[in-house]
């Protein structure tokens, strides 16, 4: 079998190209510390997401200095809470579930973005820095009301910051 | 189509250089592109997400 | 003429994505350019197309892509 | 290649008209799917909604179900019954099979489409507003999962005919290698087999009885992953009847030849291994797979941009040939001696400079963490508006304007005007799939009937969110005429009257002949042992996996809508009505 010399070549440069996209993705897992959601929590029934210590009574809840935990339920067509306030500088991991269909928890502009199974629960954790007002929005077609489904997300200064059911 | 063709070239005489041009340029397009991509669109964007499980 | 009347055709196509993407370019490197002027430009870069391609061939012949 | 010459049709005339019946068939799909696509861009953008935003989603399963499973795959079973009859120089085995799964196909289209359309009959309670990738607990009509089962089981069946063909024409000639344009059938055949099995297991097992009410819920991970195991590779199956055009008749168009044959089977071969192992990459975001399966399934999507690369030099070498022997010269300069003024050229090396493209956003959602950056957005949808939707469309539309005369003895009605349509297809799609990309990047989700929400602005890097929206119109409504253009040039020629003097049928000759590839090329079992095994590894893992966190059978949500109980009431109804008449 001849191959070509200019074809060899770029054989070679193709191969250059895929190993470094996979040096790339693996660069930002280890290197910057992306990680994937993943299997690491244990399945819910999703006809009892009401009864579960957690999802029973969603929100925004404080786990450590500077680190909050939010759980979400999604159902058609709304996040139940649908509006979500975090304080800037912390670290924020949302816990989703879904009671019916599949959806997703996209907040738009942003990299927190995550599909929410039935029976699954979603766990991603994100850096929130800056102040600021972000849109959430079901991105996976989850029925007839799907584009009404959104919330929203909000970053405020940590010390206008104050947890719900706080005095 | 062969009436059209002004002359026969073969196998050993023909080196396809404009290919190797263009694939070239392909490369260096594809290259930059996914730089920019990953590091100022995807990892500088905001929300970064991290890996630590609380 | 240098190229085909079709080639020319072809050409001014693929002109566009380039027209398109360079304006998301320029903009992402801090120049800003308004849809009038990217247009403006647009229509200039395939003035100079149609200008060039009309310009006799060097090698005085017509090109067999017809 | 045929003792005889002639066309296709003087050659094959019971195959002709196989093909022929198979593209009309594609064309129908290819009008009612542009028609439902103008009617979304104009719906997304807020300029005109003729329903209901409710109904928008019937509307969008039925475009996405029409355009890529019946246009493209009505079509490329047409181009491998071509493909292997031509370089085998022998007919079917047996036409009254083949027309069997072609009839499959059909019906099974046609319940598809039924349950599609039902939506929009009132009293009738059927739909099917799923999408087309029909995740569970969305539930659609029986009648869809069935069709969908029966349309596969025919592509199944199409394939086992090029088989038989080929076992056939091997018992005449054992010493043979396989002729190119029929490994190529072949191994695109063995690798959809493979994949296609996934989707009808989770159709047959799960979806369907669970849509008649024999089960109550399913595993909504299990079938989505299910779905993905055959959701790459179909858009393989989509994509090798182009890459075969472009090895194949491309660089005879363009006046010259393959540049290589044994890259070509390597480049198959390749596609069979590696197509199926690949599936997890759409599901980079779902919680419940391990992060290691996301990552091998990343590596093995990675690889599979090899043989894609390498057919992009194989083929612009070929075109290159062709070129210079034509009198083209310089660096460069050799563009200008293609044969511009063929819309069979030219719109298949349109449709090449666009899956160029589309590689670069492939590239992107391929990686693994950086589709936080784009999953489920518009990004996505631009992306496959420039492969299946132009790599594969707009080579299917040029290559008709070859095919037509093969088919009919017609000339083409006009090629001016197919020139002038594959033109207007390519600004088109710069256009909609440009700013598609862009609007992705800034959060604009894929799949939604009014993607203009109450409580934020969507922050535009570049121009304004009208602007962007303005291109998606633009783009949307030159594709449209495109389509239209494409069509009136069909029908014009279909019923032109019969000419003499069409080219004979054929296929490009090669510079680097089969005579140079290893005979392993050839060895299509041991290929297929691979991809099975390959299909194993990356596989059997995360399904188990998946089976013990949830059950076969759930945890699963309710289906929604649900038909179940309208069924029984039908039935019951049917049933007393026909008790009746006998009484």
């Amino acid at each position: 079998m001849n191959i070509h010399t200019y074809e060899k070549f770029w054989l070679g440069a193709s191969m250059v190209l895929i190993v470094g996209f996979i040096l790339t993705i693996t660069y930002g897992s280890v290197g910057l510390g992306i990680a994937m959601v993943d299997d690491s929590e244990p399945t819910i029934n999703p006809e009892n997401v009401g009864d579960h210590p957690d999802f029973g009574d969603p929100g925004v809840e404080q786990v450590g200095e500077n680190e909050y935990v939010v759980h979400v339920v999604a159902v058609q067509f709304a996040y139940f809470p649908g509006e979500i306030e975090v304080p800037a500088d912390s670290t924020v991991t949302f816990k989703l579930t879904s009671e019916d269909v599949i959806h997703s928890f996209s907040v738009v502009g942003t990299n927190a973005n995550t599909m929410i199974i039935p029976g699954e629960i979603a766990s991603v954790t994100v850096e929130a820095d800056e102040p600021g007002e972000y849109g959430i929005v079901c991105s996976e077609y989850c029925g007839s009301g799907h584009h009404d489904m959104e919330g929203k997300l909000t970053v405020v200064p940590q010390d206008e910051f104050e947890l719900e059911g706080d005095e | 189509m062969s009436s059209e063709l002004e002359r026969e070239i073969g196998h050993d005489e023909f080196d396809p250089v404009g290919t190797l041009g263009l694939i070239t340029i392909y490369f260096l397009i594809l290259v930059v592109l996914w730089i920019f991509m990953y590091f100022v669109e995807f990892a500088g964007g905001d929300l970064t997400v991290v890996g630590v499980v609380v | 003429m240098r190229v085909s009347r079709a080639g020319l055709l072809v050409a001014i196509v693929i002109m566009v994505p380039i027209i398109v993407e360079l304006r998301t370019v320029v903009v992402h490197l801090g120049f800003d350019v308004s849809l009038a002027e990217t247009a403006l430009f647009g229509a200039m870069m395939i003035g100079a197309l149609v200008l060039w391609a009309m310009a006799p061939d060097i090698r005085g012949r017509e090109p067999n892509g017809e | 290649m045929s003792t005889e010459s002639g066309t296709f049709l003087d050659q094959f005339p019971a195959e002709a008209k196989v093909v022929r019946t198979a593209f009309y068939s594609s064309f129908v799909a290819l009008f009612v799917g542009a028609l439902m696509g103008i009617l979304q861009v104009l719906h997304r953008t807020d300029v005109l909604r003729i329903v209901d935003s409710a109904d928008y989603y019937s509307l969008l399963t039925l475009h996405a179900v029409l355009l890529v499973l019946s246009f493209s795959v009505f079509f490329l079973v047409g181009i491998f019954t071509w493909a292997v009859t031509t370089s085998l120089d022998r007919g079917l085995q047996d036409l009254r099979y083949t027309w069997a799964w072609y009839g499959l196909m059909a019906l099974g289209t046609l319940l598809a489409g039924i349950a599609v359309l039902g939506a929009f009959i009132p009293g009738l309670d059927m739909s099917a507003a799923v999408l087309y990738t029909f995740y569970a607990p969305l539930q659609a009509h029986p009648f869809y999962y069935l069709g969908l089962a029966l349309f596969i089981v025919g592509t199944w069946l199409a394939g086992l005919d090029w088989f038989r063909s080929w076992w056939a024409w091997k018992k005449d000639n054992p010493d043979e290698r396989i002729p190119l344009p029929t490994f190529m059938a072949l191994t695109t055949t063995l690798f959809w087999i493979l994949s296609s099995a996934g989707v009808a297991v989770s159709v047959l097992a799960f979806l369907l009885p669970w849509s008649l009410g024999i089960i109550d819920q399913v595993n909504a991970l299990l079938t989505r992953t299910l779905f993905w195991y055959f959701g790459h590779a179909v858009v393989y199956f989509w994509l090798m009847p182009a890459y075969l055009l472009w090895y194949t008749m491309l660089p005879k168009i363009s006046g010259g030849k393959l540049f290589s044959d044994p890259l070509a089977r390597v480049v198959f071969v390749l596609f069979l291994i590696l197509s199926t192992p690949t599936g997890i990459h759409h599901q980079y975001l779902d919680p419940g797979i391990a992060e290691g399966f996301k990552f091998i399934a990343m590596v093995n999507t990675m690889f599979l941009l090899l043989p894609s690369l390498l057919t992009a030099f194989t083929v612009v070498a070929s075109m290159e040939h062709g070129a210079r022997q034509r009198g083209g010269s310089g660096l460069f300069g050799w563009l200008r001696a293609l044969p511009w003024r063929d819309p069979v050229f030219t719109g298949m090396a349109l449709a090449g400079l666009m899956f160029a493209a589309a590689g670069f956003s492939g590239m992107i959602n391929a990686g693994m963490n950086i589709n936080y950056l784009v999953h489920n957005t518009w990004w996505v949808v631009g992306h496959f508006h420039l492969t299946v939707g132009t790599a594969v469309a707009l080579t299917f539309m040029a290559a008709t304007y070859w095919f037509l005369p093969q088919l009919t003895g017609k000339a083409i009605w006009s090629k001016s005007l197919g020139l002038v349509q594959v033109l207007v297809w390519f600004v088109g799609m710069t256009f909609m799939s440009n700013s598609m990309h862009r609007q992705g990047l800034i959060g604009v989700p894929r799949r939604t009937a009014e993607p203009q929400y109450s409580g934020f602005d969507y922050e535009v890097a570049v121009g304004s969110m009208a602007e962007l929206n303005m291109q998606v119109i633009i783009g949307g409504t030159l594709l449209f005429i495109s389509t239209l253009l494409f069509l009136t040039v069909v029908v014009m020629t279909v019923i032109g009257d019969k000419v003499d003097g069409l080219p004979d049928n054929g296929y490009a000759d090669t510079l680097s002949g089969p005579e140079d590839a290893p005979l392993v090329l050839d060895n299509l079992k041991l290929w297929a042992g691979i991809a099975a095994l390959l299909v194993i590894l990356a596989y059997s893992l995360p399904l188990a996996a998946i089976i013990t966190r949830g059950g076969i059978l759930g945890p699963g949500g309710s289906p929604s809508p649900q038909f179940v109980d309208t069924l029984l009431f039908v039935g019951r109804v049917a049933a007393d009505t026909v008790g009746g008449v006998i009484a």
